[in-house]
């Protein structure tokens, strides 16, 4: 019963913790427009956290710079499981405008696993719900299987 | 006169509190805390005198009256108190010798690592 | 004098204070060499002072039947020499049961701290000396309670001043010892000379020095040499029990005496000096049914409460800020003693006997600290946790117990402390005593902010590399304040048999001066007055800490069939940046948020106030003598206008 | 076999009423509604009002990390001593007349009980080593000597009030509060106790560490603070101590000052509490977290210690001249 309760409640409850790895602001600005009360994500649970170890989902917008790629992979690498890892925008999926570009790690996919890929620059609110909401089915899969 | 002696043996304690106080070199604070002493020893043996009295050793048969004596408790505490005092001297000039080893100076007012 | 008589509890004060005097002796005898033995470089005579404080301590020990449990006041003249012509001649140990329960606190530390010692003084040169030293001390102290004798008072009171104040000079090395020991000297001796003074001018009035007869004579012919030498009195033994003004010394002396000198120093120096106080208040002069005279012991006592506990929280030397912390304990009971009702005499001498017992327990711990990384600088420290896991939980208990946490001792204490100091205010009309209250209260909540300081600056946060190879210190220190723990634990878990078996009868002897000066052979009028020893407030620890136990065990098992224990840590991949600590992404570094970093929205608040005080202790020996005359100029104004 | 069932009995209260059940439960239900409150008032729709034990559970499922750095075992037990002794706090407040445990604990023991949680997640973070860990425990350590004088202020206040009305000069057991309060009335009608419930009101939020006086555990500026390296279970436990401080510290105020409201039935005046402790809440911490943003720690300090303190000493003046 208990083992169901948590599944159930992890689904609930993902709280956010997000990695900027060199972005321009712009998705950044459109995570904190999906907590304002046009959207508020809180009605679906989601929060912001402010440290990786109470994080459930890892958000990382920006291209993941040369200087930023060991940060964002010791910060994901604190996060307790189970975890679900979201790029958000195009940098992180491709390197946007800036792939080809020497100081530009991007996509992120090649140094970790992302579990979700919101798309856009930047992408819409209701992109970003859309994409969360689909982290946390995961994250309830991952812990199913915990 | 006995109350010049009261006069002189407080005039003498101030003064070592004075001495204390204002002057920054240690030797003349030593030197101070001994005349506080020497005011408080005369203090002592100003309260125990006896106007016209004897030194208080016993002698069989002479005297009969304890009166001539004058009072023998104070002179055994002034003798306590010299010897404390004297240890105090040589304790405290012990210090200082040690003080101006590490600090290389007398003045109080540099010796002041432990402060606030 | 056959065995028997030689055996008859009424000589046991004697043999108590001369079994560490003959300690002394028998250590100077042994020569100063040091022996082969690394582990205790005094061989020997180390065993020697260690058996006469124990012996010490079991005389007392022996005696807690017929005095506290039988009410009986031993009065015992050397030399069978007692009153002739009404007057008394000899010199007298005078022993009640308020005389045996500072006896016992201080054959307690005594005894605790020598354990502590053997294996703590073993890096130190001239350890026998150390010895003699350190019995010399303790019967000093010893001495000065038991004593039923005024210049005896002072002949103790300069013995132990010199014992403390070279002990305090010991480790010559030590940043700021000789100083430390100077000041020491410089005020104390004005202190001794004080109470010499007011011995004297004592005696020239009423031609004896024995206590009880003073106390026999003195009220009733209150005239402006008393009231002179009371304020000499007075002063002399504050500079000993260290409350405002005479606090800086404290913190100096502390400071740079070994730990188990600072554990005599402040569990044991200040109690001399607040038992005598207590002495002179209540028995000499018997002034303590006066308004202005509980005023004064509540004010200096406030003062010294929340003076000290600012000046501490704004240290950065482990042992300084513990020093200051003793004042302001000090502060506590000289506020309860100045209640002067029954429940605050009990209350004060309860804080007074936890004092001792949770400042040894952190000085002890401090040492510890000192003795296995060289420094007690709060900035430089940290992490140790790990590396001294039993020195941290000892440490933890006594930061509990002086912060009053229940059920710890201290909390039982100050609690009763509040009770009395509220209930007074209450029963005399009087808003001073109300705020009295309010300072204890708050100045409880600031020692819990400075421990926390030390907590995480010393023993939690992280470890400095230079201290990765710090061990546990040896098994004799441990045992030491292993004994001190769990003297504090039991005494916070048992209020009530602590307070019925040792401070009830103490604050019953305080209140029965009739009583002591009839035992010594005067005579007294004095009535033995009803005491009521209740108070307001509710408090069952044990029953608490059952229900506490009860409430974590559930928790545990529920935890526990929760998985609590699904816990994650680090075998051998240390360098897995998934153990390493958040830093925002950045590689881990040492960065250590300890010491000065610490309450800033506290301090800066009070930033003036904590300038203030900074400039104000100047660290001049001649500005703190000149605190003691303004000290004794008042004191003696204010006997003069008051009483 | 009546020692038996005597046992039963108060192990029930341990466990069940006023004990862990109910902590469990009404206190992550007045979070959940406060949560819900203060979403309402900023026009968001809001979590569900069951939030917080969703959150609850789910961080009993996640992994429990434990640094390198830190010292394991405080580490691990400081949350548990926290939240037990919050549990014990709670048995001794008495709902209306009712009190599971009389003649253990007065007013001063409570305050003095209200530190230990506080001194359990201090001492948990320190344990951390984190350095973030180190400034937010720093942080409510002010915090907590913030509150302390308004609160022994207002706690002095009511002792004197009730002690005078009773004629015995002073009360500091709880119990006999409420059961002045069941003969007389609530003490909240005293004209001078209105500025004590007052002040007592504005210390809640910051006893219970809620906005605006969260610096503590700041998470935008630095990363949750003390919680900094907490992860799973633990976590657990320390969310649910905040939750059910929220609610002791609240029944506290409803039991010094709004004492008396209630029928008699255990049951149903547990009822009438909650819902006065919603109000409460609702009044003094939704409405303030609502409309404030996040003061400094030293506008924390200063404010308590001024304003708040201020109210209090009002009252204990009012007290002492028998008003």
């Amino acid at each position: 019963m208990f083992k169901k309760l948590i599944e159930e409640s992890t689904a609930k409850s993902p709280w956010l913790f997000h990695i900027n790895s060199g972005s321009c602001n712009g998705c950044d600005i459109e995570l904190v427009a999906v907590l304002t009360p046009r959207y508020d994500v809180e009605r679906l649970g989601f929060k912001l956290a402010g440290s990786p170890r109470q994080a459930d989902i890892v958000v990382v917008t920006g291209p993941v710079t040369r200087q930023s790629l060991d940060r964002v992979l010791s910060a994901i690498s604190q996060v307790p499981e189970p975890r679900c890892i979201v790029t958000m925008g195009s940098c992180p999926q491709s390197g946007n405008v800036f792939k080809g570009s020497y100081s530009v790690c991007a996509p992120l996919s090649k140094y970790v696993h992302v579990d979700v890929d919101i798309a856009g620059c930047a992408p819409k609110p209701e992109a970003i719900i859309d994409g969360l909401v689909k982290a946390t089915e995961i994250l309830k899969e991952k812990r199913g299987q915990m | 006169m006995i109350q010049f002696n009261y006069i002189a043996a407080f005039f003498l304690i101030c003064l070592g509190f004075y001495t204390i106080v204002t002057k920054y070199n240690l030797v003349k604070t030593v030197i101070g805390m001994s005349v506080m002493d020497y005011g408080v020893n005369l203090l002592i043996i100003s309260v125990g005198y006896t106007p016209g009295g004897t030194a208080p050793v016993f002698t069989a048969g002479e005297l009969t009256r304890a009166s001539y004596f004058v009072d023998p408790v104070p002179q055994a505490l002034t003798l306590t108190s010299i010897v404390i005092g004297a240890c105090v001297t040589a304790m405290s000039m012990s210090l200082v010798v040690r003080l101006h080893e590490s600090y290389g100076t007398l003045d109080t007012r540099e010796i002041r690592r432990l402060r606030g | 004098m056959n065995l028997t008589n030689m055996m008859d509890y009424h000589h046991y004060p004697i043999y108590a204070v001369m079994v560490l005097f003959l300690g002394a002796f028998l250590v100077a005898a042994g020569g100063a060499r040091h022996s082969k033995n690394p582990d205790n470089p005094a061989g020997a005579r180390a065993w020697i002072a260690l058996c006469a404080t124990g012996l010490s301590l079991l005389f007392l020990v022996l005696l807690v039947k017929p005095v506290m449990l039988g009410g009986e006041t031993i009065a015992y003249w050397m030399g069978m020499r007692g009153i002739a012509g009404g007057y008394a001649i000899g010199i007298a140990l005078e022993v009640d049961a308020l005389s045996l329960f500072f006896a016992l606190l201080i054959a307690t530390a005594v005894f605790v701290s020598a354990i502590y010692s053997i294996r703590y003084m073993v890096h130190d040169e001239c350890v026998p000396q150390y010895y003699v030293l350190y019995c010399l001390l303790a019967g000093g102290v010893l001495g000065l309670v038991l004593s039923g004798d005024v210049f005896n008072m002072f002949v103790m009171v300069e013995i132990l001043t010199f014992a403390a104040v070279a002990l305090t000079a010991f480790r010559t090395k030590v940043y700021g010892a000789l100083e430390a020991a100077f000041k020491y000297l410089v005020v104390g001796c004005m202190g001794s000379t004080a109470i010499l003074t007011g011995v004297i001018l004592l005696y020239a009035q009423y031609h004896t020095l024995n206590l009880a007869q003073l106390a026999s004579l003195i009220p009733g012919s209150m005239n402006d040499a008393t009231k002179l030498a009371f304020a000499f009195l007075y002063i002399g033994f504050s500079t000993k029990a260290f409350i405002v003004p005479f606090h800086p010394l404290a913190a100096d002396a502390h400071g740079a005496a070994p730990a188990s000198i600072s554990v005599l120093i402040s569990g044991v120096l200040t109690k001399s000096g607040i038992y005598a106080i207590i002495r002179l208040t209540w028995f000499l002069f018997q002034t303590m049914e006066l308004g202005s005279m509980q005023f004064m012991l509540v004010f200096v006592g406030s003062a010294s409460m929340f003076v000290c506990v600012t000046m501490a929280l704004a240290q950065h030397d482990f042992k300084r800020l513990l020093a200051y912390h003793s004042i302001s304990q000090i502060g506590y009971v000289l506020t309860a003693v100045g209640l002067s009702s029954a429940l605050g005499v009990s209350a004060g001498l309860y804080h007074a006997m936890n004092h001792t017992l949770f400042k040894g327990l952190l000085f002890l711990a401090a040492g510890a600290v000192l003795h296995e990384t060289g420094t007690t600088d709060l900035g430089r420290l940290g992490g140790l946790s790990k590396k001294m896991p039993h020195t941290t939980v000892l440490f933890l208990i006594g930061a509990f117990s002086i912060s009053g946490i229940p059920p710890f001792n201290g909390f039982a204490s100050k609690w009763m402390i509040y009770q009395a100091t509220y209930q007074r205010a209450v029963e005399t009309n009087n808003i001073g005593f109300l705020l009295a209250t309010v300072i204890a209260l708050v100045t409880s909540t600031l020692t819990l902010a400075s421990f926390v300081k030390v907590t995480q600056s010393v023993f939690f946060g992280q470890l400095p590399a230079e201290y990765e190879n710090v061990k546990e210190v040896p098994f004799g220190m441990r045992l030491a304040m292993g004994i001190l723990a769990a003297l504090c634990v039991l005494t916070g878990l048992f209020p009530n048999t602590v307070t019925s078996v040792l401070t009830e009868p103490a604050a019953r002897a305080v209140a029965s001066v009739g009583e002591y000066i009839s035992a010594m052979g005067f005579k007294s009028a004095l009535p033995t007055p009803e005491l009521s020893f209740a108070h307001v407030g509710v408090w069952a620890p044990i029953k608490w800490l059952l229900l506490l136990c009860i409430a974590l065990l559930a928790l545990t098992i529920a935890s526990l069939a929760g998985k609590y224990d699904r816990v994650s840590a680090p075998q051998e991949e240390k360098t897995d940046t998934k153990y390493q600590l958040f830093y925002g992404g950045e590689r881990s570094v040492y960065s250590q948020v300890g010491g000065g970093d610490l309450f800033w929205g506290f301090k800066h608040n009070w930033r003036h106030y904590f300038d203030f005080m900074h400039n104000l202790h100047s660290g001049v020996v001649n500005d703190y003598a000149l605190w003691a005359v303004i000290a004794l100029a008042l004191a003696i104004v204010y006997m003069m206008i008051a009483l | 076999m009546t020692v038996f069932l005597t046992g039963l009995q108060y192990l029930g209260y341990i466990l069940i009423f006023p004990g862990f059940l109910f902590c469990f439960f009404c206190g992550l239900l007045l979070t959940g509604i406060d949560r819900k409150l203060v979403a309402r008032m900023q026009k968001r729709v809001g979590p569900p009002l069951l939030q917080p034990f969703y959150d609850f559970f789910k961080l009993c499922g996640k992994e429990t990390i434990v640094p390198a750095a830190a010292s394991r075992t405080t580490f691990l037990v400081a949350p548990l001593v926290g939240f037990a002794a919050l549990v014990v706090v709670q048995l001794f407040i008495p709902i209306c007349g009712f009190s599971a445990f009389t003649g253990m604990a007065d007013i001063i023991v409570i305050l003095y009980l209200l530190l230990i949680p506080a001194l359990a997640a201090i001492l948990g973070a320190s344990a951390s080593g984190s350095p973030y860990a180190g400034v937010g425990l720093s942080r409510e350590m002010v915090t907590v000597i913030a509150c302390e004088l308004p609160l022994v202020l207002v706690l002095l206040a009511v002792a004197k009030a009730v002690g005078s009305a009773l004629g015995t000069g002073l009360c500091f057991s709880v119990s006999e509060i409420a059961r002045y309060q069941v003969e007389n009335g609530s003490l909240i009608t005293r004209p001078s106790m209105i500025p004590a419930a007052l002040a007592f009101a504005l210390i809640i939020p910051g006893e219970t560490g809620s906005h605006p006086f969260d610096t503590a555990e700041a998470e935008t500026e630095i990363c949750e603070g003390m919680h900094a390296e907490y992860s799973g279970a633990p976590l657990a436990i320390f969310k649910l101590t905040h939750a059910v401080k929220l609610l002791t510290v609240t029944s506290l105020f409803v039991a010094l000052f709004l004492g008396g409201i209630g029928t008699g039935i255990a049951a149903v005046d547990g009822v009438i509490v909650f819902a006065l402790c919603v109000i409460v809440t609702a009044l003094f911490v939704s409405f303030v977290h609502a409309v404030t943003a996040r003061l400094k720690i030293e506008q924390v300090f200063k404010y308590y210690w001024t304003v708040v303190s201020g109210l209090a000493l009002v009252s204990l003046v009012l007290a002492w001249y028998g008003l």
